[in-house]
């Protein structure tokens, strides 16, 4: 049967050579999975980018995807502020019904 | 008499298919054509260059050996990406007028190499019967991350900055292995095991090949570095006047100390040619987790797009005769 | 003249080789259209995995999107629901405002 | 410290060989910054699609992602409005909370 | 006799490793094989492809000069890609039964020509002895663009229909601009600059790998055609007519212009190659950009799987044997 | 003498550039390092790699034309495929303490074959003056499928375990059409038709360049195996066992059949060489699709970074020797 639950949707838009770090500390943060997804390039304030394999990836970004709840996203944001403070990251959370099988619902 | 053989080098260098290949690359991105190439193909070729040339110098010293002139070079390599950052800092803290963590973070730039200047250089440097040595591949690999190390140091004095939050244990493991450093080493030393006669059966792709997709690797250089150059914010005449400075101090500084070692022509210009490049892989990387808040559009936009164009154009040529007029 | 309506954004992450299979239910469905995305990788109770082309991309997945109304989502869940079970799926569900030409709204 | 604020997340799913004219447009209704997110094909009223490379991208899709808040979103769908008409455009927004650090929020 | 020599040719491309690298492709996709290329590997593909037919074509010139026939195939390159829309245009209204923008959308992708099917033909020419002249590579490149700009009149002589948001002189810079068209008219003035002796060192890459690379290419090609028609909604049976008869015409057409100015056989052959062929990279995104009223699923399928392998496979010997009665 | 000739040959070939690249990947990734292939370039490698060993085979085919042995080859390695599940299946059940699904799945992907192990061990045995026959490369053709019937016969013989939703006749379309097994089978039938004349202006791309692409292909194998053993969770002592002895079995019963058959040494040794080794394209998709419940890391683990890594290195020169010992 298939369960619904609430969840948050936590993105955080990681440097490509930070990634290790993020997923690190998101794993001790005790979140259930995670999923990487691609981007191919942005602007803002510190100016353009675009996937770039050729520089080690130094200019390129991955998001970080994660559903968890709420009391997740708390000890999720704890423990990363440090990083997302010094390499100023972005995060977003929006409110999404997850659905799977009961068997599968950890 | 000299200068005529520089000028005829120079041309002849210019109008190589390699180099002209750059100049179309970055003349279309100027133009704001759409002409791309898929990341996977630019990382491809990087990737084939990279075991290319280690091969290449390993199966060199298995046929030369291990000899003194390797262990000299490797020091000399060494100085060099230690000693450059300071020089380095010193003016792009004074002339170019930028705070310590910017300054530091481009001293360990141009204190580190680039790949494919020292690729690029090989070649031509080759064709005009002046091969480097082949243990030159392996200073290559050496002076990848020392200076990242002076580079961090340089940052950390420069107090108020915190460094990033990664120890610099982490770091340092993640630098050495970065995949260029990695690559670079094992092919070499691949090379050294296989010898000449093992390299036979892969020759065609790795030797025959060489030449025809180091153009089209150029091609894509030139996209980038030109369209880095377009969208670079950062970028003041007095840092491009030192992004341009760099390289001839540099230069000369790299082909002077190989023709004190008694290196011949083309190796002392090979040496002269790493410490002119500036890099703009393991580097670029590197600095991102550790000094975040330094520009990172800038140090990418100094190091490939004033930099990068100036050594394969005009550097190669100018390091080779500064070595030809000071050891012949 | 542009029009606003509610929508579910509804996505499943699929493994690859399961694809064909969920479009061609999702089609039955009759959703309007759909949206393939790309991942990188990721991680859960059953390991890590990444992108992998060489293994026919028996370890790759994909995530199906769809803009659908309430109605439609319940179509397609009660569709799918075998398939989310036996292949532990995971489907989420945000809510939208899609915005297009009227001449487009179908 | 980190700061929470409500965003618009606002997404065009772009014609490749659109995407300059939709990014110019977007950057002169002052939006503070976009990412550019990948897609692997899809299928709709006008038929089925994958990315081609080859054809020179007029096949291949992109999307445009941009937080920003409501005034933002007036102004950006109001220049966009063309656009999005004559091409059939399709636009989402979803509310999300944005994280970052206050020193970073402008 | 000549039918005899026509059929021998014939059987003997369709079982030239490069035309049955293609029928396989084809054969998997239609048979639902997840057989695929990865996206990069069909643009790193077509990227080489249009880089090497550049430098063979440049060094050719460079071997015989500018000579007055390269002016007037140039002139007669254009001739083709302004006046076959107008033609197609026609014929698509009336016959095909297609509205105002459809149809030029259309007419302005077989005005305008094919890269790989010029690059196929040139190969099996080159086969069978018949090389055409180099310059051809420039006007392949000459004729990608004019076709547009007599498309987006045509589309634009039909009131009702408002073209694109995009101004035209934007629009007219890009498509001038096309990666495609920068690329070969790049490498063709390279292969001028160069020429044969130049060529040596990369000849590896962009000419002995050629051959080989194409065949790759091709099955890619194949799978991409067949999949397009498979997917294809609105293609009638009127207009896959349509499909076919195009280019039969219209290589007739080139390959008599081509007697007509005194061309080889080779050249002449060539001329009616790129007059039958049909665009999908430069127009495609054009029309995209400037008829989005238009039905780009349907414009690729007709050029792309339909008209696309009757060249490879029936039209280029076809053009051939014209060229061998008319002119022998 | 004999125990020699083995050590010999086997340290020759442990020190071949493509296991010194494969073991280069490997120490890469244990020590984590970043340095990856871009996805589409692994997928570009795993292709060519493919239509080259079809061309290779079916040119050789050409030439001896279809004999007896062809046929006999091909009821042996369906044979082996049909059995080996049946013993792996039982041996994976019992001493590997394995529930049924994981089980059949496993056997599935015992009883099917790797093309880069059967590309390796036919290259480094043409390197040895033993080239197996062309036809063998039907046979790795043939060996692809029949042991994923088998293994699912045997999950669903285990009752409680309900197979996939999709039903077989689906999955048994989409296993035969399996991108792998088409451009394999493809490129034999092409082979046949073109001949060896037929392959000269393509051998530069498809003969020539192997070794060296295959150097590159093993570099990213050797990551991707290491990666894998790395984040192997399920494995266990006793299924790592059974990954080592499988090949060990299974490879001496290849070669003992085709000793029994009467072939010459490098076709009996690619007989063992397929029997020994384990799919990691067809069956890991296919089982996924049909045997959700089993454990998609384990399998890819247990084929790619068990058994393939033991084939490359150690179990093709002993499969050779075994060939040399039974049939000289
Ligand atoms: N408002 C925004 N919406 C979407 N992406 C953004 C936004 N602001 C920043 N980004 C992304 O974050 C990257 C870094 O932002 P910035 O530090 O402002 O240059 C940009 O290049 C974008 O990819
Ligand atoms: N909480 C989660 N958030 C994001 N992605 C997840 C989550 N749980 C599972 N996944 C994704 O689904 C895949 C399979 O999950 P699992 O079955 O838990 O291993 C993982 O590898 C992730 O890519
Ligand atoms: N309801 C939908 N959900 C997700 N994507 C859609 C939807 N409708 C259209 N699309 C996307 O927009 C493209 C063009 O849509 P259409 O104009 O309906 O063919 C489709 O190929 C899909 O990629
Ligand atoms: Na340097
Ligand atoms: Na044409
Ligand atoms: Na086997």
């Amino acid at each position: 049967m298939l369960v619904r639950t609430k969840r948050n949707k936590l993105e955080i838009l990681v440097d490509r050579p930070l990634l290790r770090r993020v997923r690190d500390i998101a794993l001790e943060a005790d979140i259930p999975g995670f999923t990487l997804l691609p981007t191919v390039g942005g602007g803002g304030h510190h100016g353009r980018w675009s996937e770039e394999m050729v520089t080690g990836g130094a200019g390129s970004k991955v998001r970080f995807m994660t559903l968890i709840d709420d009391a997740t996203v708390e000890r999720l944001l704890e423990k990363l502020e440090p990083l997302i403070s010094e390499y100023s990251l972005i995060v977003t959370i929006v409110q999404v019904e997850k659905i799977t099988d009961d068997s599968n619902d950890v | 008499m000299w200068s005529n053989g520089l000028t005829v080098i120079h041309m002849d260098v210019l109008l190589s298919p390699i180099i002209l290949f750059f100049v179309l690359g970055a003349l279309a991105a100027f133009a704001r054509s759409d002409l791309a190439f898929p990341e996977a193909l630019s990382k491809a070729l990087s990737l084939y260059l990279m075991a290319a040339i280690g091969l290449k110098g390993g199966t060199l010293v298995a046929e030369t050996g291990f000899t003194g002139d390797l262990v000299l070079a490797g020091l000399a390599g060494l100085l060099l990406s230690c000693l450059i950052p300071l020089g380095a800092f010193a003016l792009l803290r004074g002339f170019g007028r930028l705070d310590t963590t910017n300054s530091a973070a481009l001293a360990a730039h141009y204190g580190s190499v680039s790949v494919v200047t020292f690729v690029t250089g090989n070649q031509i440097l080759g064709d005009q019967g002046l091969p480097p040595a082949g243990y030159m591949v392996a200073v290559l690999a050496l002076m990848e991350t020392p200076a990242i190390i002076v580079g961090l140091i340089l940052a950390r004095r420069g107090a108020s900055d915190s460094v990033g939050v990664s120890g610099g244990k982490e770091l340092l493991r993640e630098t050495l292995l970065n995949g260029s450093v990695v690559l670079l080493t094992g092919s070499f030393i691949i090379g050294v095991i296989i010898g000449k006669d093992g390299m036979e059966p892969i020759a065609p792709v790795f030797v025959v090949g060489f030449n025809g997709l180091l153009c089209l690797f150029l091609l894509d250089m030139g996209l980038l570095a030109a369209r880095r150059l377009r969208e670079a914010r950062s970028l003041t005449l007095r840092l491009v006047v030192l992004g341009l400075a760099f390289p001839v101090i540099n230069g000369a500084i790299g082909v002077a100390l190989g023709a004190v070692l008694g290196f011949d022509v083309g190796t002392a210009a090979a040496l002269g040619i790493l410490a002119a490049s500036a890099s703009y892989i393991a580097v670029p990387a590197a600095m991102r987790l550790a000094l975040p808040k330094a520009d990172a559009g800038l140090y990418l936009a100094m190091s490939l797009a004033v930099t990068f164009p100036f050594n394969i154009t005009i550097g190669i040529p100018l390091y080779t005769a500064f070595a030809q007029f000071w050891i012949s």
